[in-house]
C-alpha cells in the first residue's frame, strides 16, 4: 500500500503518523501542500494532526483551501481513502469532504489525554482490525475537538451508520463524563457517505507501541494495510 | 480604503465559548450579562480606491475564507 | 521620529538604566558622546540580562567540565554527548516579569525564546519542560496568573509540536508580585552537526530570517519616544506576542538550511534583539560587524535605528552564511513563507557599524561592548543559620491519616494534572513516562536510548540555607534522573533571586551557587547552560531564593526504567537512605503545624552519590522497576503518590523504636527511595546494600486498597485520590 | 438590552492570526487586500433595561475578562 502524508505549514504529527503506517508495512511519501497532485498509485491520503497555519482564523480553514486540497477532493470522488486526524479532520470539514464542524473544547481549554473510543463499525477499511463495539485506548490532543453539526446532519449520520467512533469509557460505554471536549452525540470521529473518508480527532498514531502507553491504535493502520492486501 | 468584516454565529449554532464568557462572567460577579454570543472582526486594508472594486475583493475574501458559511453569516462594512 | 543626534542629557542616560559612572564608563570606551541609537545599543548590552554584571564572578566558579560536554555555558544552550553520534542540547530561561504583566503572552514568548536556543545549535526539540512560581492562591491575582500562564506555555508548545512532558508548579507568598516561569528545551542534534554563533570570515554576509521587525518590547524607546516623538500615538504596549507557528516554520527552514552547508554561524534574537546578536557573532569570531537597515524587514512604518536595534521581536534569527549560496538560503525561506534578506556583512575591522538611510548611526569597537561591561562584586552577606529543630520539639497530629489527606490536597503538594492535561505531552510518540512521576523519560528517536528530564528546587531550604538549599537542588534533579534509571549528565540552571543590590539577596545568590557547584563536583554533574534573573522583588520584598535546576540523564535502554506506580500486590517496600526524621523546614512543619522554620536537612553528597548509584543499578540490571525519591512530605507522602499511581494500597506496618511516627513518615532526610521489590529480591537487594554501606530497610508491603500506616491507621485509595486531584481544578473554577 | 463589545489589538502589536489570513487570501487569489488585523466581538444581551446599568456592567466586563487591556482596545456600544 502507498499512502500520501500531505504536509501543511504547521502541521506537526505527519511524522507520527508516518511511523504508524510504515509499521503497519504501508510504503509513505511526504507530500508538500503546495503540490498540484498526489503521487502516482496513492491508495491513501493522510492528513496529519498539527496547527496547519497555526489554526489561525479557523482549525483547518486555510489548509482547507490549499492547492493540493484539490487533488484530495479528486481522489476522494473517485473513491480513494482519506484519513484526516485531528487538524486533519478539521481540513477535512473545512474542505466540505466532511460535513459539520470542530468547535472550541466545552472547557475552553487544549486538553492532552488517554481516552477510550468506542468502534461503531468494523465493516470499513479503516476498522476492520477492531471488533464492533471494542473499546480502545487511544489519546486526545486538541483545543478545538468539540464535533457541532446541525440537526439534519446529525441525523443523517447517525441513521446512516456514518460514525466512525465515539468517546466512551473502558468498557465502551458512552458516558458524559467520557465526552469531555463536549462533541455532540460523543462523536470522535466520522466517514464521509461512501465510508472512504473517515475524519477523527483521536490520534490512533500515538498509542502504536507499548513503551509509549500501548497498541491500540495499530488496529487503525493494520486494517488499512490489509484491506489493500485483500485488493491486490 | 479600509473596510470591517464581521463574522458571526448563525442564529441556532451552538457558541460554547460564548457559554463558557456567560459563566466566567457570572462567576467574575458581572451582574446583568444574560447572554453572549462571540463573533469575529476583521479591520482591512485595501490596496485600491475604487468602491465596487473593493466590495468584489472583500466578497471574495469572506466566501472564500473568512467565514465558514456553514455556520457563520459575515457583514462587510467599508469605512 | 527619534533622531540620531538628539542631546543625551543625564535623565536619557538614567532612562536607559546606565549608573552614572557606567555611562561614563562608555564614554571613555569611545572617547566621544555617543548618539541615541548608540545609548540604546550599549544600554541592551550592559544591563543585567545581557552582561550578567552581578552574577558573572560568582559563575566563574561553576562546574563546567566533563568528558561527556561538547558545549558547557556560554553558547544558546549546553551540548552534552549522549553516545551513538548523539547530542543533547538543554537550556532554561526565565519570562518571569513579562509573564507578571501578560500570562498568557509572556508565557508563549518564554517557551519561544527557549526553543529557539536550542533549534539555533542545530538541535531539533524533543521536549520541553517548565518550572511555575505563583503568590499564594488567595491573592487576588494568582489564579488569573495560572489560567494565563498554563495556556500559553501550552499554546505555544502544542502548536510548535514539541512535547511538555515536565515541570513544577508551587504557591508562596513571597511572589505574590514575581511570578517565576522558567522555560526549559531539550533537543536533539548529531555531534558532528551542531552549530554555533561565532562568525569566520571577512565579507561574509550576514542574513536577517524569520519574522518582519516590529517596535515590539522596546523598553527604553517607549519612554524616549515620549519626547521625542511629534506624533502623537496610544502608549505602545511593550509586551511581545508569540507567534508559534512562525516558530515552527522558522525551525524547519532553519533545519533545512544547515543540512545544505550554507550556515557559517547562528544566532537568535532574543532579548535585545539585533543587538545582542549581531555583536555576539562578531565578538565571538573577532570580526566586524557591519549592517544596513534599510534591508531590515518591518512590519511598521518609520522604524528608526534605535528601535530596530531595540526591537524584540520575536521569531527571527541572525546567521552568517558561505558566500555564494544566498540564493540556496532564499529558496528555502521563501519555501516556508519566512522573510529572508541580507543585511549586513562581517567585516575585519572590529567595530560594530550599524546604517540607516546611508547615514551611520552607531560606530562602536564590537568586543569591548561586551568585554568591557561593568562587572559587579556586589557585598554580600552571609545568612545567618536558622536553629535545628528537633523531632521531640515538633507536635504529632491528631491524626497521621489526616495529615496526609491533608498534605496530598495541599496547593503544593496535589495533582498538577489540570496543568500538565493542557500541554501535548504525547506528541512525537516518545514519551516513556508522561509528567506525575519522578522525572519524565523520552525515548530517543527510535531508541534504544532514553532520556530522563525533571526542574527541581525547594525555595523554602534556599532561604533558611542558601548552601544546603543549592546543594539539595542539585541532589534532588540527581535523584529523580536516578530514580527512573538513568544516569544524570548535566544540568541547565535558572537563578531567580531578588535585588542583587541588597547584600542579604547577594548573600543568597552567592550561598546557593557554593552549594550547586560544591554538589555539582560531588555528583558529576556539571552545569551547561543557564540564565540568571535578578530584580524580582517587589515594593523591596523579594521573592524566596529559586534556583531552578534542570536536569538531564541518559537511560542506554530506555525499556529498562523505573516508575512510582506500584506494579504488583505484595512487593516489599525498601527504604534506601538514612531517615533521622528531620522535620526542620518540612512541609509537615509548614502546612500542618503552619510553622515556617528551621533548618533544612543537611545533604550528605557522598551519601547521595552512593545510594543513588546502589539504586540505578537495580534498575538497570532488571531487579527494580519500582521506584520514588523522597522529598517533600517524606516517606508517607512518596507512599502516598505511589499509590495513587496505581491502584495498589500499601501497608507499612510498623515505625522504627526510636523515632517518632510524624518524624519516620513525615521527615524530609535527603539522599532518600521508596523501592518496592519482588519480595524473593528483597533479601539480596539489602545484602548487596549492606555490602556497600547503603541504609536499607524493609519497611512494609504492597497491596489491599488503601494505605495502611503504622498503628493501624487507613486510608483508602479513593480517599487520597479524591483530595489529590480535586484542589488545583475546584482551586481554578473558583471553588476552592 | 443588546450591545457589541468589539476588541482589537492595539496598534503595533503583532497580530499572527492577520498575518497569516493575510498570506492565505494571497494565495487564494484574492486580490487587493493589503493588510488584515483580526479582533472579536461579542453580542451581549443585557437583563436590564437601564441604561448606565448596563454601562457599568458591560464597562466590568470588558476589563474583568473581554478585553486582555495590556495589548487590546475595547468599544461598547448599545444597539
Ligand atoms: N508545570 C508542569 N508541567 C509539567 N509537568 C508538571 C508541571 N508541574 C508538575 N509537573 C509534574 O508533576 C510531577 C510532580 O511534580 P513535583 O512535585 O515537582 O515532582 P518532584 O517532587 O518529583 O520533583 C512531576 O512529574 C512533574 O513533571
Ligand atoms: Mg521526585
Amino acid at each position: 500500500m502507498k499512502s500520501a502524508v500531505i504536509v501543511f505549514p504547521g502541521s506537526n504529527r505527519d511524522g507520527d503518523v508516518m511511523r504508524a503506517l510504515r509499521q503497519a508495512g504501508s510504503q509513505v511519501e511526504k507530500v508538500w501542500h503546495a503540490e498540484t497532485e498526489l503521487p502516482k498509485g496513492t491508495d491513501l491520503v493522510v492528513l496529519p494532526g498539527g496547527f496547519s497555519y497555526g489554526d489561525y482564523l479557523r482549525c483547518g480553514a486555510i489548509a482547507g483551501r490549499a492547492t493540493v486540497m484539490d487533488a484530495v477532493r479528486a481522489h476522494a470522488a473517485r473513491g480513494g481513502l482519506v484519513l484526516g486526524i485531528c487538524n486533519g479532520f478539521q481540513i477535512l470539514c473545512e474542505s466540505g469532504l466532511l460535513p459539520g464542524i470542530l468547535m472550541r473544547n466545552a472547557n475552553l481549554k487544549f486538553i492532552c489525554h488517554r481516552q477510550f473510543l468506542r468502534v461503531e463499525r468494523n465493516d470499513t477499511a479503516f476498522t476492520r482490525a477492531y471488533a464492533k463495539g471494542q473499546a480502545i485506548d487511544v489519546c486526545v490532543a486538541h483545543g478545538e475537538g468539540n464535533y457541532t453539526a446541525d440537526t439534519e446532519t446529525l441525523k443523517r449520520l447517525e441513521s446512516e451508520g456514518l460514525v466512525a467512533f465515539r468517546y466512551s469509557d473502558t468498557n465502551g460505554h458512552v458516558t458524559p463524563d467520557a465526552n469531555r471536549n463536549g462533541s455532540m452525540n460523543s462523536i470522535a470521529g466520522i466517514y464521509s457517505d461512501k465510508l472512504n473518508v473517515l475524519g477523527m480527532m483521536p490520534h490512533p498514531e500515538n498509542l502504536i507501541e507499548d513503551l509509549v502507553g500501548g497498541t491500540d491504535g495499530r488496529g487503525l493502520f493494520k486494517s488499512l494495510v490489509s484491506s489493500f492486501a485483500k485488493a491486490a | 480604503m479600509k473596510a470591517r468584516v464581521t463574522v458571526t454565529l448563525k442564529n441556532g449554532v451552538l457558541d460554547p465559548q460564548g457559554k463558557a464568557i456567560e459563566g466566567a462572567l457570572k462567576s467574575l460577579g458581572v451582574d446583568g450579562i444574560a447572554s453572549v454570543r462571540q463573533g469575529k472582526v476583521f479591520d482591512i486594508e485595501l490596496g485600491t480606491a475604487d468602491k465596487s472594486q473593493a466590495e468584489a475583493s472583500l466578497k471574495a475574501a469572506c466566501e472564500k475564507l473568512l467565514a465558514n458559511t456553514v455556520i457563520e453569516n459575515y457583514r462587510v462594512e467599508l469605512t | 521620529m527619534i533622531r540620531n543626534d538628539v542631546a543625551i542629557t543625564p535623565e536619557l542616560v538614567k532612562e536607559h538604566g546606565l549608573k552614572p559612572d557606567e555611562y561614563e564608563r562608555f564614554v571613555k570606551l569611545i572617547g566621544r558622546t555617543p548618539t541615541i541609537t548608540e545609548l540604546g545599543i550599549v544600554s541592551a548590552m550592559w544591563n543585567e540580562h545581557c552582561s550578567y554584571k552581578s552574577s558573572r564572578i560568582h559563575l566563574r566558579g561553576l562546574p563546567t567540565q566533563a568528558p561527556w560536554v561538547i558545549q558547557g555555558p556560554g553558547e544558546n544552550a549546553g551540548v552534552i554527548d549522549i553516545g551513538d553520534g548523539l547530542a543533547c542540547i538543554f537550556k532554561m530561561e526565565s519570562h518571569n516579569h513579562p509573564s507578571f504583566i501578560e500570562p498568557y503572552q509572556g508565557a508563549t514568548t518564554g517557551v519561544g525564546g527557549i526553543l529557539r536556543d536550542v533549534f539555533t545549535m542545530g538541535a531539533r526539540p524533543i521536549a520541553a519542560l517548565n518550572f511555575l512560581r505563583f503568590g499564594e492562591p488567595d491573592h487576588p491575582k494568582t489564579r488569573h496568573l495560572v489560567s494565563g500562564v498554563v495556556a500559553g506555555i501550552g499554546g505555544y508548545g502544542n502548536s510548535f509540536g514539541v512535547p511538555t512532558v515536565g515541570g513544577s508548579v508551587g504557591f508562596h507568598p513571597r511572589y505574590n508580585g514575581n511570578i517565576l516561569v522558567n522555560a526549559m528545551a531539550v533537543g536533539l542534534a548529531r555531534t558532528d552537526e551542531i552549530f554555533y554563533a561565532a562568525a569566520t570570515g571577512v565579507g561574509n554576509p550576514i542574513v536577517y530570517l524569520g519574522s518582519k521587525t516590529g517596535r515590539d518590547g522596546i523598553h527604553g524607546a517607549t519612554m524616549a519616544s515620549a519626547e521625542f516623538d511629534d506624533a502623537s500615538e496610544e502608549k505602545r504596549p511593550t509586551v511581545q506576542v508569540g507567534d508559534p507557528f512562525a516558530e515552527k516554520l522558522l525551525l524547519e527552514a532553519c533545519l533545512e538550511l544547515m543540512k545544505s552547508g550554507a550556515v557559517i554561524a547562528i544566532q537568535d534574537m532574543g532579548a535585545a534583539g539585533l543587538t545582542c546578536s549581531a555583536v555576539e557573532m562578531g565578538a565571538k569570531g573577532n570580526l566586524g560587524v557591519e549592517l544596513d537597515l534599510d534591508k531590515v524587514p518591518t512590519r511598521e512604518e518609520g522604524m528608526t535605528a534605535y528601535e530596530m536595534m531595540l526591537s524584540e521581536s520575536q521569531e527571527r534569527m541572525l546567521m552568517v552564511l558561505k558566500p555564494g549560496m544566498e540564493k540556496e538560503a532564499e529558496a528555502i525561506f521563501h519555501k516556508w513563507g519566512l522573510d529572508f534578506a541580507i543585511i549586513g556583512k562581517t567585516t575585519d575591522t572590529l567595530r560594530f557599524v550599524v546604517k540607516h538611510h546611508g547615514e551611520v548611526m552607531a560606530d562602536l569597537p564590537i568586543k569591548e561592548l561586551g568585554d568591557e561591561a561593568p562587572l559587579y562584586d556586589r557585598p554580600h552577606l552571609a545568612n545567618t543559620h536558622q536553629p535545628t529543630i528537633a523531632a521531640d520539639t515538633v507536635k504529632p497530629p491528631v491524626s497521621h491519616a489526616e495529615a496526609l489527606v491533608k498534605l496530598v490536597g495541599s496547593p503544593d503538594q496535589c495533582s498538577k494534572r489540570w496543568v500538565w492535561e493542557q500541554y501535548d505531552h504525547l506528541i512525537l510518540g516518545n514519551t516513556v513516562q508522561v509528567p506525575g512521576g519522578d522525572a519524565a523519560v523520552v525515548r530517543v528517536e527510535d531508541g534504544p536510548k532514553g532520556l530522563a528530564m525533571t526542574t527541581d528546587v525547594t525555595p523554602r531550604y534556599c532561604e533558611a540555607d542558601p548552601v544546603e538549599g543549592g546543594k539539595q537542588a542539585v541532589a534532588e534533579a540527581w535523584r529523580n534522573i536516578t530514580a527512573v534509571g538513568g544516569l544524570p549528565l548535566a544540568i541547565t540552571d535558572n537563578l531567580n533571586f531578588g535585588n542583587p543590590e541588597r547584600p542579604e539577596v547577594m548573600g543568597q545568590f552567592v550561598g546557593c551557587l557554593r552549594g550547586i557547584s560544591e554538589a555539582c563536583r560531588a555528583l558529576d554533574f556539571p552545569v551547561v547552560s543557564g540564565n540568571v534573573s535578578l530584580y524580582n522583588e517587589t515594593n523591596g520584598q523579594g521573592i524566596l531564593p529559586t534556583p531552578a535546576i534542570g536536569g538531564v540523564g541518559v537511560l542506554d535502554d530506555v525499556t529498562v526504567n523505573a516508575s512510582v506506580a506500584f506494579k504488583r500486590e505484595e512487593d516489599a517496600l525498601i527504604l534506601i537512605g538514612e531517615t533521622e526524621g528531620w522535620l526542620g523546614q518540612s512541609i509537615y512543619l509548614r502546612d500542618i503545624c503552619g510553622r515556617e522554620e528551621g533548618a533544612p536537612p543537611p545533604v550528605d553528597l557522598v551519601a547521595e552519590k552512593r545510594n543513588g548509584d546502589f539504586v540505578r543499578q537495580l534498575i538497570r540490571s532488571g531487579q527494580v522497576d519500582t521506584v520514588h525519591d523522597l522529598s517533600d512530605g517524606g516517606l508517607a507522602l512518596a507512599l502516598a503518590e505511589m499509590t495513587m499511581a496505581s491502584k495498589i494500597g500499601a501497608v507499612v506496618a510498623s515505625a522504627p523504636e526510636d523515632l517518632a511516627l510524624h518524624a519516620f513518615l513525615f521527615g524530609e532526610d535527603q539522599a532518600r527511595y521508596l523501592l518496592a521489590v519482588n519480595p524473593d529480591e528483597a533479601a539480596d537487594i539489602l545484602y548487596e546494600a549492606a555490602e556497600i554501606g547503603v541504609p536499607a530497610m524493609v519497611v512494609g508491603v504492597t497491596g489491599g486498597d488503601s494505605l495502611i500506616l503504622p498503628g493501624g491507621e487507613a486510608i483508602s485509595i479513593e480517599t487520597l485520590k479524591a483530595a489529590h486531584e480535586s484542589w488545583l481544578p475546584d482551586y481554578m473554577a473558583g471553588k476552592a
